[in-house]
């Protein structure tokens, strides 16, 4: 009895000094990436001074932090680890370019500060997303968020950047619903679901010529909200734009068996498949309709087949898909080919498609701390809303909503690799279509 | 009462007040996060081990409770009910939960009870998720306070810390333990073994419920599925066994080394932090199946050997001869 | 309306027998030792990813990489019987069943996260160069790949079988998964029994993971997912019968494929479990097993 | 001695599926007295108390208690009447403390929470009654059998009992030991308190019991003042007829060593040495927990020896395990024959073939027609009864039973066997088959080591006696000197 309480009380001691010294962290969490001059000269160039006002010397200014602090939560292992990774490298790639130029030009205390970007990896998981918003917030004081990657964890982020007041700017998320929720810190340079349902059409009916087109739409949706926004406006624009929906099913994200759908949509007599998978879950439902033998015409997957191991994994049954990216590395627009020669040093490959998007996140944070003078959240969050500039990505403005107006290319796998196929002044292949039965490739 | 317990219970007063005046001493959002967090699993542990521990019903679904009491709060309080009988319809919906689903539960013993609650946990983890597969917002998210919800957290622990010490310390609690150490000897003893496990089940399932809607109180956004996750019975789990089973103590100090350590694994190993629990996790199940409470017992009957040894004295002797 | 079903049937029996060939070697290694290794979906993650690299380093058929993947996971099975499964091998029964199962819980936990760093979260699949060539039958696909699967599960179901029935060592894991104490006193070394279930069950693990990623794919959390379809299929077909395990594999394939074609594919999980559940409840001893003298 | 009646029963019945383990037995006991149940193994004693104690539901009868009359009886019931029994296997919980136990299920005072202080108190209070030093707060799990029945019997005081029932409760118990517990009855019945007092051991018996019935088949036999009846009617009514072994003789007069233990020490036995002739039978007696059994193990290489050494054949035998004892040519049949000597399960030609499968494969692979040609030699030799060479083990009698295990160790192709109580739980007719085939056996050479807890068929079939005492050697008895006291002496190390 008399043990018990002792032990009882000795735990809740120390359980108090535990928490109490819990306050300051002691270990300083990795940094991603140390600012160090690269050998590439700065791509993204962060707007000088020619707008912020002239620094004299003679003037006297607050002491400069040592960094401009970022923080980020991105899935970089779980389901959406493959787009996470790919978002990382852009902002890797972006912070770094700034960094050797000298940083970013902040003109309350009259000098260039060097961005630093604490990421964490949240495993895919929103809930561990969360904790690390929140962790960056009170750890780093973070300037600005940055994005992780798919809309079902923006969805859980943007509502702690909106608590703490913090702008937050991410890519690979379409989901347009999360901006008219009001919040007033969200920024997001990326086609969202209206652009995305309107540009399927758009593109086919520019693509192909009248009579030849896929007019019998299957729609797989994903049982999300994202999904449900997505789904419901390619049902909504089909009609308008000439096309039909023949087939229409959700289905619940993870699920391994798509056979159902597919043979449904196959005694449809669909032409063309719409759908917004998970990686995993895109190649699940490519390898069954392969198994089954149901070949559309046309096949657009929102998200999945943007993971590099799409092709590797799929092989020629993974080619023809096409998807809305958000950017394509043969877009013909500035700092382009200085990213790419980047990635393929690193990686054996070109840039992948969310590299761009992600770097141009970076490139407009810049360009707004810039143009506040300030690190003030508000003050940046304010410069964000009036951003007007050209990026990896072509030009981008923001929207009330904080959607930006953006390209938005359509992109198709071809031979393992993937083009861009529309709009056709930034096209780096021709569409091919119809897709050839599997069993023929 | 002894003079030793009065300074037992003055220092239990003295961090009690110390946790309470807390929110005076900083107001570092990510530190209460922490220490939220560690109060969120002592809870979670804590009530696991009312039936894992002291009535030995290794139960793997435990998330059920979690998720059922943060799924009923959150609708209720979404749906424009005030926060406070949320919070505690999320713990009497486990219970109702816990009641219908124990009767034929404890059909299964053993192992068979394990991974039927496993199951049962998955079955409502996924249709939770085909049911309500969008996101929840917090409704308070524009003046979100963290300084109510650490209090919430705080008298959560408090309260489900002290009924497993008086529950486990009552005439319930030794039938408990009876019914762990062998069925048919406490049924043999008068013991309903039944009654005592569905209670320690229901009291079981309240706490993680009420541990629950604090949660979905506490939290800004999340799937309503996402509590349903079977991380939310295996941490605990693992919390209870590191600190030691069947102890009152154990899960409190448990939670504290887990979240702890997780953290310093964090900052100093990165990604291998669950490698090296897993290590540990292994090593406490196969030589010190009591935990760090055993562990300590141990340090301590050692002292006392060596402390008696000093002073021989014969102990548990029968017929020595003179009969009455 | 019948094509479709009778097409869906098929497919939930090409499934099924994966799901049994899956739940073969947690049998197995249940039966013998009594030992629950919840780590068993992760010890098919391995053997799946034997097969990724076999095959897109070496260019290695995928069906010729099962030798190689029951080999590597033969031998897994074996360090990891030996480091850690044996220390629980003396407990009584109730609680060495417990005890495994919380240390394989441990155990699965450290083998996805190294898989994690060995081979990064992306999902990982195989697909042969034949994949898109498949057979039909009154109007009925038959995937050459899954085709091949059930024959590589029905081939491992005879094989053990047999090796069960008509060999030395065969007949000493029998003996003691009857009676380890007669079968200890009759001179079987019941560590070494042990030991090798342990491994064999380990192995025909390695060849589910093969199957499994050339039917799907695999990545490092997809343990718990392969370990709940094994323990289902393993109480279905009642505990430590090997052709029951096949059969409860087909129905489990088939329950979940006509729950796929009459509800909704988002609920064939939820009906495997809830037949598990029921299971358990009416007749713990599995639909084929014979109750426990 | 009071003549009140404070239990009987009336025409209880219990069936089982295949079997009646009670048929209408009616009892009665008187208050204050020891009233032993005698009966073989089966004969339905361990069930009527499991009836009385509501263990288990009864197919017919009645109880009665302190005047009402009850047809069914559910364990709360029974320990509400005072009814409390002590089983074989205790029902503790070994890792709580002994007034934990005690006291476990009631409130020590009308206090919420348990108090300790008090419960100890009492605790302490009824040891000290049986004169008795235990310390209520050390765990059970750390106490020997005795201190554990001890604690048995205390729950039973605590609980105010009126009717306790004891099974085989001198099993686990040394002599010092019993005899404390003896005393501990007494005193028990000096207040009253009826017991009912199950056991084998006809000594027993006739030292504590006031009255004693027989049971024998699930009936009820008769009853007897203990002062008015003798060994020899108390075993006929057990038996159901006058006992009449007879054991067949020997015909060879053994000469050859086969055996030689030098020393051994391990598994609880220290320093045994003896020697075995080819064709000799070694009887080895001596109390529960002498150590018997334990010896048997280390010589079939079970148990790990620890010092010591065994000679087979004039060569230094290294047993380490069954599998270097079946090589040196030694058979076990095990005390345990369902638990360890048969795969129930399993058919008859598994179970006679399954040693010796490795000799029957050819690189791993078995030949089905030799070993099916062995089991039915053996099958045929033994004379076991059973339907075909596939029927299961489980569904053979008792005796047939015994006789595959026979077989089995037979067909090994043993010199040595070591039988460990042969005849524990078969009939009569099958008794006299095992003694013919041990004899044969013995006549062809091999050489036979028997422990038996039965004196008559020790002294019937040994040529030599050795006999153990708490894991020593404390004598050997050669033929001339047999004696039933004089065994008895050895074994209990009175002499």
């Amino acid at each position: 009895m008399k043990a018990r309480m002792s032990i009882f009380a000795l735990v809740l001691m120390i359980s108090l000094i535990l928490a109490s010294c819990a306050t300051p962290p002691t270990a300083a969490p990795a940094p991603t990436k140390a600012p160090e001059p690269t050998q590439a000269p700065a791509v993204a160039q962060a707007p000088e001074a020619t707008k912020a006002p002239e620094a004299t010397p003679t003037q006297s200014f607050p002491p400069a932090p040592e960094y401009i602090e970022i923080g980020a939560s991105i899935p970089l292992t779980g389901k959406f680890g493959s787009l996470g990774s790919q978002v990382k490298v852009g902002y890797d790639y972006a912070i770094a370019d700034i960094n050797a130029a000298g940083g970013v030009m902040v003109a309350e205390y009259g000098k260039k500060v060097p961005l630093r970007l604490t990421a964490y990896d949240d495993e895919s998981d929103p809930t561990k997303a969360v904790n690390n918003l929140e962790k960056v917030f009170s750890e780093q004081e973070v300037v600005a968020y940055l994005g992780g990657a798919a809309s079902g964890m923006h969805a859980a982020t943007t509502a702690i950047a909106e608590k703490n007041k913090v702008p937050y700017l991410g890519v690979s998320f379409a989901w347009w619903n999360i901006h008219q929720r009001g919040y007033k810190y969200l920024f997001s340079p990326f086609p969202k679901s209206p652009d995305q349902a309107r540009d399927v059409y758009k593109a086919l009916n520019e693509l192909i010529p009248e009579g030849e087109r896929p007019v019998k739409v299957a729609v797989f949706q994903e049982k999300t909200d994202w999904g449900n926004e997505l789904g419901g406006l390619f049902k909504a624009d089909a009609k308008p734009a000439g096309y039909d929906i023949v087939y229409y099913a959700e289905y619940a994200p993870g699920t391994t068996d798509y056979s159902t759908l597919i043979q449904e949509a196959k005694k449809a007599e669909a032409d063309a498949l719409l759908g917004m998978p998970s990686t995993p879950d895109g190649m699940a439902i490519i390898k069954q309709m392969s198994e089954l033998g149901w070949t559309p015409k046309f096949t657009m997957l929102v998200r999945g087949p943007d993971a590099a191991t799409w092709g590797e994994n799929l092989g020629a049954a993974g080619d023809t898909v096409t998807m809305f990216a958000g950017w394509h590395y043969g877009e013909k627009f500035p700092g382009i080919e200085e990213i790419n020669a980047r990635h393929q040093a690193e990686f054996g490959r070109p840039a992948d498609i969310l590299v761009g998007p992600a770097y141009s996140c970076v490139q407009a944070l810049a360009d707004a701390i810039t143009r506040a003078g300030t690190l003030d959240r508000n003050a940046v969050r304010d410069a964000l809303a009036a951003t007007d500039m050209m990026t990896v990505i072509g030009p981008v403005s923001f929207n009330a909503d904080g959607t930006g107006n953006v390209l938005n290319p359509l992109v198709q796998w071809q031979m393992g690799k993937m083009e861009l196929v529309w709009p056709l002044d930034q096209a780096t292949a021709k569409l091919i279509y119809p897709a050839p039965a599997f069993d023929e490739r | 009462m002894s003079t030793k317990q009065i300074i037992y219970l003055a220092l239990i007063a003295v961090i009690l007040v110390g946790l309470a005046l807390f929110p005076f001493m900083t107001q570092d959002d990510s530190t209460f996060n922490l220490v939220i967090l560690v109060f969120l699993y002592m809870t979670l542990a804590s009530s696991w081990n009312i039936l894992g521990g002291y009535t030995g019903q290794t139960n793997l679904g435990h998330a059920a409770f979690f998720g059922a009491g943060s799924l009923a709060t959150r609708l209720l309080w979404v749906g424009g009910f005030p926060a406070v009988p949320s919070i505690l319809a999320g713990g009497v919906i486990a219970v109702a939960l816990a009641l219908a689903i124990g009767i034929p539960a404890f059909k299964l013993k053993g192992v068979y009870f394990a991974i039927g609650t496993l199951a049962l946990a998955l079955i409502l983890n996924i249709t939770i998720g085909n049911v309500f597969p969008e996101m929840s917002y917090n409704p308070a998210i524009s003046d979100y306070q963290i300084v109510p919800r650490y209090y919430l957290f705080l008298g959560l622990t408090v309260i489900t810390i002290a009924a497993a010490y008086f529950l486990v310390n009552s005439r319930w609690g030794l039938g408990m333990m009876a019914v762990r150490e062998g069925e048919e000897a406490a049924e043999s003893l008068g013991i309903s073994a039944l009654r005592h496990k569905l209670l320690a089940l229901a009291a079981s399932a309240f706490f993680a419920g009420l541990a629950g809607s604090a949660f979905a109180y506490y939290h800004v956004s999340y799937y309503l599925n996402m509590p349903f996750g079977p991380e939310w019975t295996f941490d605990p789990m693992m919390m209870a066994y590191i600190g030691g089973t069947g102890t009152v103590i154990g899960p409190i100090i448990g939670s504290i080394f887990f979240v702890g350590l997780k953290q310093l694994l964090v900052w100093n190993v990165g990604e291998y932090h669950l490698i090296i629990f897993g290590v540990l996790f292994i090593l406490i199940v196969l030589f010190l199946p009591g935990g760090l409470v055993e562990a300590w017992k141990k340090y301590q009957r050692w002292f006392t050997r060596w402390y008696q040894r000093r002073n021989t004295s014969p102990r548990n002797v029968i017929g020595t001869g003179h009969l009455p | 309306m019948f094509e479709g079903l009778s097409q869906n049937l098929v497919f939930g029996i090409l499934v099924g027998s994966l799901y049994g060939l899956a739940a073969m070697g947690l049998s197995m290694i249940f039966g013998v030792t009594k030992l629950l290794n919840v780590a068993h979906g992760e010890l098919i993650m391995f053997g799946g990813y034997a097969c990724f690299w076999a095959f897109s380093l070496l260019d290695i058929d995928p069906f010729l990489t099962i030798p190689l993947a029951m080999l590597a996971l033969f031998l897994i099975g074996a360090v990891l019987y030996s480091l850690i499964f044996s220390r629980t091998i003396k407990l009584p029964d109730e609680s060495k069943v417990k005890n495994s199962l919380l240390v394989a819980f441990g155990l699965s936990v450290i083998l996805q996260n190294l898989a994690l760093r060995f081979w990064t979260a992306d999902e990982r699949g195989v697909t042969p160069a034949y994949y898109q060539t498949s057979f039909t039958a009154l109007e009925v696909r038959f995937p050459l790949v899954r085709l091949a699967s059930f024959a590589v599960a029905l081939i491992f179901l005879i094989a053990l079988r047999l090796f069960l029935k008509n060999t030395y060592t065969g007949k000493a894991i029998r003996a003691t998964v009857q009676n380890w104490e007669a079968a200890s006193l009759m001179g079987i070394d019941i560590h070494k029994v042990y030991l090798l279930s342990f491994s064999i069950g380990a192995a025909l693990a390695g060849v589910a993971g093969t199957l499994v990623v050339t039917n799907y794919s695999i990545q490092p959390a997809m343990g718990l997912g392969w370990t709940m379809k094994a323990l289902i299929v393993m109480v279905l077909g009642g505990l430590g019968s090997i052709p029951g395990t096949f059969i409860g594999g087909l129905i489990l394939g088939v329950t979940e494929s006509a729950t796929s074609f009459f509800i909704n594919s988002n609920y064939r999980e939820v009906a495997g479990l809830i037949l598990f559940v029921l299971v358990l409840i009416f007749r713990p001893q599995g639909l084929f097993g014979t109750k426990e003298s | 001695m009071n003549a009140n009646i404070v239990l009987s029963l009336e025409n209880i019945t219990k069936k089982y599926p295949g079997v009646v383990a009670l048929n209408n037995v009616s009892i009665e006991f008187l208050e204050g007295e020891v009233h032993a149940l005698l009966g073989e193994n089966g004969a339905g004693k361990s069930t009527l108390i499991k009836a009385v104690a509501g263990a288990i539901p009864i197919d017919g009868g009645s109880i009665h208690v302190g005047g009402q009359t009850y047809h069914q009886m559910t364990p709360h019931l029974s320990r509400s009447l005072g009814i409390e029994v002590i089983y074989q296997e205790f029902n503790l919980v070994p890792p709580m403390s002994v007034a934990e136990n005690i006291f476990l299920g009631d409130r020590v005072n009308e206090k919420r929470l348990v108090d300790y202080a008090a419960m100890n108190a009492k605790a302490s209070e009824i040891f000290q009654q049986f004169d008795v030093a235990l310390d209520p707060t050390s765990r059970v799990e750390d106490l020997s059998p005795a201190q554990q029945q001890i604690v048995e019997i205390a729950k039973a005081v605590s609980k105010k009992v009126k009717i306790l029932i004891m099974d085989e409760p001198s099993a686990p118990l040394s002599v010092a030991e019993v005899e404390h517990m003896f005393a501990i009855i007494q005193q028990l019945k000096q207040k009253g308190v009826t017991i009912i007092y199950i056991s084998h051991r006809l000594e027993e018996v006739f030292r504590i019991s006031d009255r004693v019935s027989v049971m024998r088949d699930g009936r009820y036999v008769a009853t007897r003042l203990t002062q008015e009846t003798n060994r020899k009617e108390l075993i006929s009514l057990m038996v159901g007829r006058e006992l009449k072994e007879v054991y067949p003789s020997r015909t060879v007069i053994p000469t050859e060593t086969v055996l030689q233990v030098k020393n051994l020490s391990g598994n609880g036995d220290r320093d045994i040495s003896f020697s075995v002739k080819k064709g000799e039978i070694l009887g080895i007696s001596g109390l529960v927990g002498a150590g018997r059994t334990e010896l048997a193990m280390l010589l079939y290489g079970a148990a790990q020896i620890e010092s010591g050494e065994i000679w087979v054949n004039g060569k230094l035998a290294h047993i380490r395990s069954p599998q270097d004892a079946i090589r040196h040519r030694i058979g076990l049949l095990t005390e345990d024959r369902k638990g360890k000597g048969l795969f129930l399960e399993m058919g008859v030609r598994w179970n006679i073939s399954f040693p010796i499968i490795r000799r029957l494969s050819k690189r791993g692979v078995l030949d089905f027609q030799t070993e099916n040609d062995i089991a039915e030699k053996f099958t045929r030799r033994m004379n076991i009864k059973t339907p075909s060479l596939e029927q299961r083990v489980i569904n053979l009698s008792g005796g047939n039973q015994q006789k595959v295990v026979l077989a089995k160790s037979l067909a090994a192709e043993s010199d040595i066997l070591i039988f460990d109580e042969p005849t524990r739980g078969i009939d009569v007719g099958a008794k006299q088959e095992i003694y013919q085939l041990m004899r044969e056996l013995s006549d062809h050479g091999i050489a036979i080591l028997m422990i038996s807890s039965e004196m008559e068929e020790l002294l019937g079939m040994s040529d030599r006696i050795i006999v153990l005492c708490e894991g020593k050697l404390a004598g050997e008895v050669q033929k001339e000197q047999f004696s039933q006291d004089y065994i008895l002496d050895l074994a209990s190390g009175t002499h």
